[in-house]
């Protein structure tokens, strides 16, 4: 099937090529562009639904198996991305730079917390693990707005991402224990547990089978990892909105207005804090764009079940509800076109 | 029929703490347990839809364990060593089995 | 990918220019072909094996799960055609038609059921609720049968069928209470309840979505929505079968000849009911089809739940045997080419 | 191990009736349930499978509920009343729990 | 509120198996039972878990059956006829009931 | 859609033209090609996290969903290919091959493992059956092969290969009771259980429909059955490999060296004992090879289903491991390429 077959490199390049006019796009219209998209209006199908109270539901297998597909076709085509251009030393700079915004950024929100709400230590700690790690999801988006706008980025990125997804745990609970002689049984995770965590094997397997298969494993998996791709991210965006909004719903009310508004100020400090990175690195638009997202965005599946191990005491309606109830929907509608814009700016 | 008494553990706890559980479970020599996983609920911290979850956390299972009443006790301690920080419920109840192998 | 693109609007224009020839179709051949297809037969495939008590089985998450794909691609389909073509003031009429054969056709099942079977109150007022109300899958598969036939049809005939849904969820109720004082606390289900109900808001929300981005919205959701959307009613259909030959199995000797029999006539009765309306509104042979078709149908998700609340004496087994074990096989291998062959006689 | 008794109920019943008996949980000041969805059955109507069905009725869901004994009562006349006109069943039994609090 | 006594059989078994075991509870004329897919266990045969299973082999089901003690003898023996040579833990415990029908 | 139309059968000839070239593949090159593919590195990354204790997992309602899906699509492919090029007398021969392999192979893999290995008569009997029947995804992977080597086969061997799955399962029952008079009551699984089993009903059925519903139904069915094929072939791989690393992990230790081996040698003592079978018919490359994987395959979902019931003493953890954790990943990695080269110098 040759027409089919040449497909994703046509698709690819054709997304590279037109970088050009992108130059012309301000803010706001890149802002109301992204608000209607189908996939932002996906969430807020599902948002609305779970705030109305409608008993529609995504079957819980049925969204995690949508999830392993996310990871898996992002990390395939970033490793035959890869595979295309040839590897690049860059990306060692790179996810060291990723490493260090994980591990160093709860430090930050951490501070931010204690000294502007009410939030104790354990919750503190909790929550500032929360937005030094990633959302992939958060990722996956931006590089859609990416694609649609025809700019430019790096495969590689993907195992940027995945190398973002643990370091911040060791702070969050290096935090909530500083200083504090525990007398019970710690109960860290293990670095086993935290580095072969499924979602970043998933991502991490599929990058290195797009990078060993390149142009021919590509061809073979194209109709799974590219044609249905954007149908399933607006399909997991609804269920993503049906469960920001049943969260919001049981446990905005707990939240006062400091709390709230850290999950609103803490993706833009996360972001100011890796743009000087994304200079020093000389990033493209594009990779500069992925990296203050990555470091704007907040966890919502590997910390929270590791937070619930390592640090009981702390209350998971406060970080399931910033950073998959404030923080997600904020960056999906407002972040990634604002990074993208400041992204653009820098590079 | 010959029956025998026996005590049935029944714990239910968030999902991220079950290896735990089950760790303690199997140095405690107990034969075998049986995991359920939960569908919803609701508890102090508000409540919960599976279908309205994404990740682990948040999300409940009930392990059922039969023992004998010997070892119940030894057993309690050690789970209770774990769950004590978290949230989690902790039930038994007098149970007879057909066969007294295996328990 | 310039020729991917293009396809959607290619196919549908492709489905909306060879109407011509569907003047030499008569009934039997309509039939027929409507016999062998695909989705048909794999229906086939599943209740046979139900009946022949296979343990062949669609896992329910699954299975739940592409009923809410069918949803979400009928209804962005829906609203994207609607972007294409203008939204059409005949939009209003059609869906106040469909209200009030919603509301209006449980009347008349009611009446037969009480004059011509041995049905008493209860169990006739559910099952005449499940009449007015409409089967997505039964639309899906006449939209399906349309297209393979190329005739023209509007895209917002799924709106129409989304408010068709609710409506003879009251009349059923008023009918099981009317002159009846209820000692006990009446148990309706809230007006919220019915409308936001799950079905309703994935195909409302994704019309909408559909509407809302139009071709740019469609050229990004193709893959997913409109190529391999045949292929997953098939396996739907499949399942559908299962179902419905499970119950058959298990109830079909309770249900004697004449209670049978209205699962036969009664959707000939809503189709001729539904006709005159159509002639009235001067439909297209598409869209009068569609018509014919949804109030042909019978429910069996929403109205079923509906009623386990508000009719807990009407027995599951009746209605849910009438609707999907009779009725829904009827339409799908009969019915379907019926109505479009009369709906082109009066168009 | 120190434990103390409560009761545990567990209630049987349709998918689409989940809503009203949480309700009435609630209302009771009940301190938390645990709910599993059923796979298949049998009764009165015939047997059911999960993997068999499309939508919600005919699906039954079992909602487990420790109490203290205290409450037991009212609770039960609540469920009851959800319940008379409906498929459904209502079993009590006894346990102990390993932490009095929150029941 | 008026309770009445019951058995709560509790069966434990692998899913290949199930199909026999309601087929014996349907033979005797028990009234009803609901099936639960477990999610995972451990047993003598060592440790499974339900999404790292193809296929049904190695899968358990618990059967929840509520009879009438008077039923229960013969029951457990044709249960016990079945399982001898399976893998497989029945329980029973003491249940109260609200309703008195159907069981 | 007229390009996409047609795209199945370019997909098709194309694959069967281009057979020439294959000659120059030694049995080296085929190998190494093989290790690399997607769907083999797919396989290697779960068994890779399984024995790593990662916490990846499939969800077992998608996992199951998958496979129905696979399913579907082989004997819907299959039946389609034998609707255009004609069914051919040989099916019938090919058919009884089968089925002597399948009644045959367990008696030969018996008499091996009871002189060869410690396992007594109830596990070496349920072992044998095993290896009589088929694993349908072990022959998926060698049609993949075949299809990435444009080697020609034929469509009717899905029918083959669902012949081949129960006929075994009769054998081994009638090894384990061999001249042992059985006290308690027989729990033979009835033929009915054992022909009408899901996985039998899923191939012959979609097998059917496409033979009857021909290139009209493939071009419906197409975009869902072909083209995003191999990527959820390399998804269900994945899922293979947790599953057989799991497998792995908890009871390796348990096989002694001698069983073990068995489930490396047996493969090759199938594919030897079809070869003649292969020759006498005449089979081209494709055909025979297609004939020697079967063979050689090991089911894992049908007959360890029967064995327990059938065959209770027998020991799960040793035909499971077996099956799945020694002689699927032998057959995925090193089997296939072997059997096709073989068939290609015999054909
Ligand atoms: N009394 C109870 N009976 C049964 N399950 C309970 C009970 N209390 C809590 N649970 C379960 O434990 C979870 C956590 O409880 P909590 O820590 O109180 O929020 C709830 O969501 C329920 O699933
Ligand atoms: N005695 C029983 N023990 C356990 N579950 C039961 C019992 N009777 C009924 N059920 C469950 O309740 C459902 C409805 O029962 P019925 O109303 O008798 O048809 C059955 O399908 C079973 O799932
Ligand atoms: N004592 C027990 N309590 C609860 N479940 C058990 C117990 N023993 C075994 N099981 C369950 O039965 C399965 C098979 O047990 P076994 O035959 O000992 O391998 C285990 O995997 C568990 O799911
Ligand atoms: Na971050
Ligand atoms: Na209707
Ligand atoms: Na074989």
């Amino acid at each position: 099937m040759p027409a089919k077959a040449t497909q994703p490199h046509n698709h690819q390049t054709g997304a590279r090529r037109a970088g050009g006019n992108t130059h012309m796009d301000t803010i706001f219209t890149g802002l109301s562009a992204n608000l209607l998209s189908p996939i932002v209006l996906f969430f807020v199908v599902g948002l609305g639904a779970a705030l109305a109270r409608s008993d529609l539901s995504i079957p819980e297998p049925f969204a995690k198996a949508l999830s392993l597909y996310l990871m898996l076709a992002i990390g395939f085509k970033g490793g035959a991305e890869v595979a295309r251009v040839g590897p690049d030393i860059d990306l060692l700079l790179l996810i060291l730079a990723g490493v260090i915004l994980s591990f160093g950024l709860p430090v930050i929100a951490y501070w931010a917390l204690r000294a502007a709400s009410p939030l104790g230590r354990m919750d503190s700690a909790a929550v500032a693990a929360h937005y030094g790690s990633i959302s992939i999801v958060t990722f996956i988006a931006a590089s859609d707005f990416l694609e649609s706008r025809a700019v430019d980025f790096d495969g590689y990125l993907v195992a940027v991402a995945a190398s973002m997804e643990a370091p911040a745990i060791l702070t969050g609970i290096w935090l909530a224990r500083r200083g504090h002689a525990t007398g019970k049984v710690t109960q860290t995770p293990s670095l086993r547990e935290i580095l072969l965590n499924g979602s970043i094997v998933m991502l991490v397997g599929s990058f290195a089978i797009g990078w060993i298969t390149g142009a021919d494993g590509m061809k073979t998996m194209a109709p799974f990892v590219v044609d249905p791709f954007k149908g399933v991210l607006a399909l997991f965006l609804l269920d993503m909105g049906l469960v920001a909004g049943r969260g919001l719903r049981s446990s905005a009310r707990g939240l006062d207005a400091r709390t709230i508004g850290f999950g609103l100020y803490m993706p833009l400090i996360g972001c100011a804090v890796a743009t000087p990175l994304a200079i020093l690195l000389g990033l493209s638009a594009g990779n500069a764009a992925l990296l203050l997202t990555l470091a704007a965005s907040a966890s919502y599946i590997a910390v929270p079940a590791a937070m619930r191990l390592a640090l009981p005491e702390a209350r998971p309606a406060i970080y399931a509800t910033l950073s998959l109830g404030i923080t997600f929907p904020f960056n999906l509608a407002v972040g990634i076109p604002l990074y993208f814009t400041l992204a653009h700016a820098i590079a | 029929m010959k029956m025998h008494p026996k005590k049935r553990i029944e714990i239910i706890i968030e999902l991220p703490l079950q290896g735990r559980i089950t760790q303690v479970l199997d140095t405690q020599d107990v034969f075998g347990y049986t995991i359920f996983s939960a569908q919803g609920g609701r508890g102090q911290e508000g409540p919960w839809q599976r279908d309205g979850i994404v990740g682990d956390s948040g999300r409940m299972v009930a392990i059922v364990c039969i023992v004998d009443p010997a070892r119940l006790d030894g057993i309690l301690t050690q789970i209770y060593a774990v769950i004590e920080r978290q949230i989690g419920i902790v039930s038994v109840s007098d149970v007879e089995v057909v066969r007294a192998d295996h328990f």
